[in-house]
């Protein structure tokens, strides 16, 4: 059924569609329509799961990791001040290994206020142990949480559906929502092999001495990398059901693109119309968007890169003191490989500014006049 | 000494025999905390499920991959024991377990001072669950350090004898009875008859029910650890820490009525902790536990 | 992925065309009084531009004191549209003549059909009422099912005010 | 009411340890009798069966066989509230011989 809805409804229709049976959450602009719909639809029974209305994202996170270990599936969403409240409940929830899904809304970080997208707030939890996907539409974001609930929950590792705010959160798009029951043939109730009950009455989460603590963070990293291919295999299963694939990267005209924009999340949309138009001036461009950032895609990232002259990483974010985030990762991902492109970083639309499509052509025509990076970051639509 | 000595007579046990908690834990000799924990066990019996944050019971129930308990336990984040136990509470109830009885069992400083947050909002919301801060009145997992359950004139190692803290114990009972919860209860581990008969009443009450269990420290209160039991009988019997009920935030009931309430003299002299305290310090304390108590007699008459 | 936002425009807004993807980035602020600017995209192809519009064809004035306060023209495509929720009449706006411009009352409509009060109307639905009709998007009736579904307050009372902008405009 | 004992557990690889930060064992491998400095010795003559030593040991390590209070050693940490307790003063505090 098609349906015209805004981002945050598209995550509300993700969780209840994969059929969560705990949420809790706390309002954040710009998250509030997520969890109002979620509420409204636990309130008149279309959703039969159990709404907490917690008093902070700390105790949000907190009661979805009790809910998950208890063998709930449990959905929560958040931004920005939000995340960065859970900090410590995301190693709680990555760390103890219980699969809850949560969505992101891309908010810029206080201070000073602002409530539009940027992505440092769920790029500074990159190393909690959480899969980070990030969306470029409403089809994707609704999508996205069906599949994240599959993978995590056959790797009992925890994920972000991230969303840039206003650019998704609060647009209107047409998404096909798809239908219940080939949901639930496609993602079957949540049964963890272990979990919190009398039955079988175990103490989770003990003083772990420097004798078994790597061991278990080995076993989280060892998970972590069977990732990258159970979500290309999970989003060939999706394709095959609804006819719509969902994978790592989406690679835009990148075939026998000679120059390519890595990008992600809306500004990844935006990056096709201006390869379009740049192939209309007779420039070989390609986009590839990089879609799940934990697990990176390393080996992915460098395939698509072999044939390419120049790459150009826009980065919604920035690393302070250091670079752009994605930019950071692809390079690692082409270190030392025979024949790698050139890898420029460019940062942009910070605290929500816009990343146009000229945007776009200020960074190819800046790149294209280089040989090399000769900056740490190359800052766009900056009045320095 | 020989059993064949006497005739054995049938012993008749004051609190449940099931035993929950085992051997080989990590509590210090005398620990109170502990006592409170195999009370409260007994109680509630094996279908409880308990979440732990940060405090000596986390250390106690022994290290991964071991437990010393024989329900299960979640071991939760410092400021989390409520909303963790909420979550686990909805998590169960989703899954058709709504058998089991949920706890929060947290120390003075996750419940007094960084899990309050948590706690008001579940208490607020009514969640089904058994709240229980033990009180040693200080940090004493990570070495004595002062609380907001800490008394008046207590020495702790962020509380120096020069410094000794000067402000009185908050007064957690009130908020929590201004939450308007169905069930509140004080309690002693020098009483666990009383412990477990109110524990048993509470397990048949549904929406949040709290527990404030007075639990002596000897290795922060530099106290011996033979007189945990009489330490925290002599608080009971000398109000320090009467032991009283409150049900739906409004209805009081003392459990001990004292005829002949003890002075708070003896009490405090056999505690290291309480060293330094000259005679008008004292008479001091006295004057706030005397003023304590008349409250609770007229909220309770 | 190319067919993700070429679906259409919803059960309301189908009709049976070629299916409409729709956009409008919300820049929404946090308090009462500031302006509000907010987009939409039409096409009968994929969009894939997220970013805001800097060159519209047409411009939707929902409250009129913004035509004081700033240039609502800027960046409008020659021969553009102009449409203001406004008591004036189309020639008493100076960018009358270099621009198509239509006005109509939805304030009043709304207050009429008691939506929101006169010191604060709520007139989305008047004005989108004349938004269908100047610039032909669809039909009255879709746009009457739209609301219907999507707004679960007041909904007749919503379709009358758009009925009635659509009708004067 | 008497408890294993249990061994301790061993895990040789990442491989063998749960998915899932959980115990697999109880913690009586621990015979905590070791940090005794004082031992309760109870004087069954005087014992009236009260059952007061049993109700406040924190162990609990003191066990009530055939209606006879007696002393689990393995893990008495000799913390001596029992003989604090016992109402008829039949258990003394020995200096442990180390």
């Amino acid at each position: 059924m098609k349906k015209v809805m805004m981002g945050n409804h598209a995550l509300s229709f993700g969780a209840k569609l994969a059929r969560s049976r705990v949420i809790a959450a706390y309002p954040i602009t710009p998250q509030t329509q997520v969890v109002e719909l979620l509420s409204e639809m636990c309130a008149d029974g279309s959703l039969d799961a159990k709404f907490i209305k917690v008093e902070s994202e700390h105790s949000a996170m907190a009661a979805c990791i009790g809910a998950s270990v208890a063998g709930a599936r449990t959905f929560t969403a958040t931004s920005a001040q939000g995340l960065a409240l859970m900090h410590e409940m995301l190693h709680w929830a990555a760390g103890g290994r219980h699969p809850v899904v949560m969505g992101n809304i891309n908010r810029s970080m206080a201070p000073g206020w602002s409530i539009w997208a940027d992505q440092n707030d769920s790029l500074s939890e990159r190393d909690t142990g959480w899969m980070q996907y990030y969306c470029a539409s409403n089809q994707e974001v609704v999508d996205t949480v069906i599949q994240a609930f599959k993978v995590s929950e056959a790797l009992m590792i925890p994920a972000m559906v991230i969303l840039d705010a206003f650019a998704l959160s609060h647009t209107y798009e047409v998404v096909d929502v798809p239908d219940q029951e080939l949901v639930d043939r496609y993602l079957p109730p949540f049964k963890p092999a272990i979990k919190l009950t009398p039955d079988d009455p175990r103490a989770f989460g003990g003083l772990t001495g420097s004798e078994h603590y790597m061991e278990l963070r080995y076993k989280l990293q060892k998970d972590m990398e069977k990732a990258p291919a159970l979500i290309e295999e999970t989003g060939r299963e999706f394709a095959k059901a609804f006819g719509r694939h969902l994978g790592l990267l989406d690679a835009y005209r990148c075939d026998d693109a000679e120059f390519v924009f890595i990008t992600s999340g809306t500004a990844g949309y935006t990056a096709r119309a201006a390869v379009d138009d740049l192939r209309a001036a007779g420039v070989r461009a390609g986009n590839l968007r990089i879609k799940v950032f934990r697990p990176f895609p390393f080996a992915q990232v460098r395939e698509a890169l072999r044939n390419v002259k120049k790459a150009a990483v826009v980065d919604r974010n920035c690393s302070y003191g250091a670079h752009g985030i994605f930019y950071q990762e692809v390079k690692s991902a082409v270190y030392g490989e025979a024949g790698a492109p050139p890898i420029l970083g460019y940062v942009a639309g910070l605290g929500g500014r816009d990343i146009t499509v000229d945007s776009f052509k200020e960074v190819a025509a800046h790149a294209m006049s280089k040989e090399r990076a000769d900056e740490e970051i190359v800052w766009i639509g900056v009045k320095k | 000494m020989s059993t064949e000595a006497k005739k054995p007579k049938k012993m008749t046990l004051s609190i449940p025999p099931e035993e929950l908690m085992a051997c080989g834990h990590l509590a210090c000799q005398g620990c109170g905390a502990t006592m409170a924990m195999r009370y409260m066990l007994k109680a509630l019996g094996q279908r409880t499920a308990l979440c732990i944050p940060a405090c000596c019971w986390a250390v106690i129930d022994g290290p991964y991959p071991y437990s010393s308990l024989d329900c299960p336990i979640y071991h939760c984040a410092f400021e989390t024991a409520a909303s963790t136990a909420t979550g686990v509470k909805a998590g169960l109830d989703m899954v058709g377990d709504t058998e089991t009885t949920v706890v929060a069992w947290a120390g003075d400083g996750g419940t007094f001072d960084i899990g309050l947050q948590a706690l008001s909002g579940a208490a607020e919301r009514n969640e089904d669950i058994i709240y229980v801060c033990y009180d040693n009145e200080a940090y004493m997992n990570t070495g004595i350090q002062r609380s907001s359950a800490t008394p008046y004139g207590a020495w702790t190692t962020t509380t120096p004898v020069k410094h000794f803290k000067n402000r009185p114990k908050k007064d957690l009972v009130g908020i929590m009875a201004a939450h308007r919860i169905p069930y509140i209860a004080t309690a002693s581990v020098s009483h666990p008859e009383d412990l477990v008969k109110k524990m048993k009443k509470a397990k048949a009450i549904s929406g949040t029910r709290f527990f404030h269990i007075y639990a002596p420290c000897p290795t922060g209160w530099k106290s011996r650890p033979e007189d945990t039991v009489k330490l925290a009988r002599m608080a009971v019997q000398n109000a320090y820490f009467p032991l009283f009920e409150i049900e739906d935030g409004e209805k009081y009931t003392i459990n001990l009525k004292l005829k002949d309430k003890k002075p708070v003299d003896d009490y405090i002299r056999i505690q290291g902790r309480f060293r330094h305290l000259k005679p008008e310090q004292i008479a001091a304390v006295q004057a706030e536990v005397d003023a304590r108590w008349a409250r609770l007699l007229k909220l309770a008459a | 992925m190319d067919d993700d936002v070429g679906g259409g425009v919803g059960d309301a807004f189908d009709e049976g065309r070629e299916p409409r993807p729709l956009e409008g980035p919300g820049v929404a602020d946090l308090a009462a009084g500031f302006p509000v600017v907010a987009f939409i995209r039409i096409d009968d192809k994929p969009i894939y531009d997220k970013s805001r519009i800097y060159e519209p064809h047409h411009v939707v004035v929902v409250d009129p004191t913004l035509v004081e306060a700033i240039d609502i023209t800027d960046g409008l495509k020659p021969g553009g549209t102009i449409i203001i929720n406004s008591d004036r009449r189309p020639e008493d706006f100076p960018f009358h003549g270099k621009f198509k411009v239509r006005t109509v009352n939805a304030t009043e409509i709304a207050v009429r059909n008691k939506l929101g009060t006169m010191a604060a109307p709520i007139v989305n639905t008047a004005i989108t009422g004349a938004v269908v009709k100047v610039l032909g998007l669809t039909k009255l009736e879709s746009l009457a099912a739209a609301i219907r579904e999507g707004i679960s307050i007041k909904p007749e009372d919503n379709v009358q005010a758009a009925r009635e902008a659509y009708e004067r405009a | 009411m008497r408890q294993k004992k249990a061994k301790k557990i061993v895990f040789k690889s990442a491989e063998e340890m749960p998915l899932m930060i959980c115990s697999v064992g109880d913690q009586t491998h621990n015979r905590t009798g070791a940090w005794r400095n004082i031992r309760p010795e109870i004087d069954l003559g005087k014992c009236i069966q009260c059952g007061i030593c049993w109700k406040f040991c924190p162990e609990p390590s003191i066990d009530i066989v055939d209606e006879w209070p007696v002393i689990d050693y393995d893990y008495c940490k000799g913390c001596g509230i029992c003989a604090e307790e016992c109402p008829s003063k039949c258990i003394v505090m020995v200096e442990e011989r180390k």
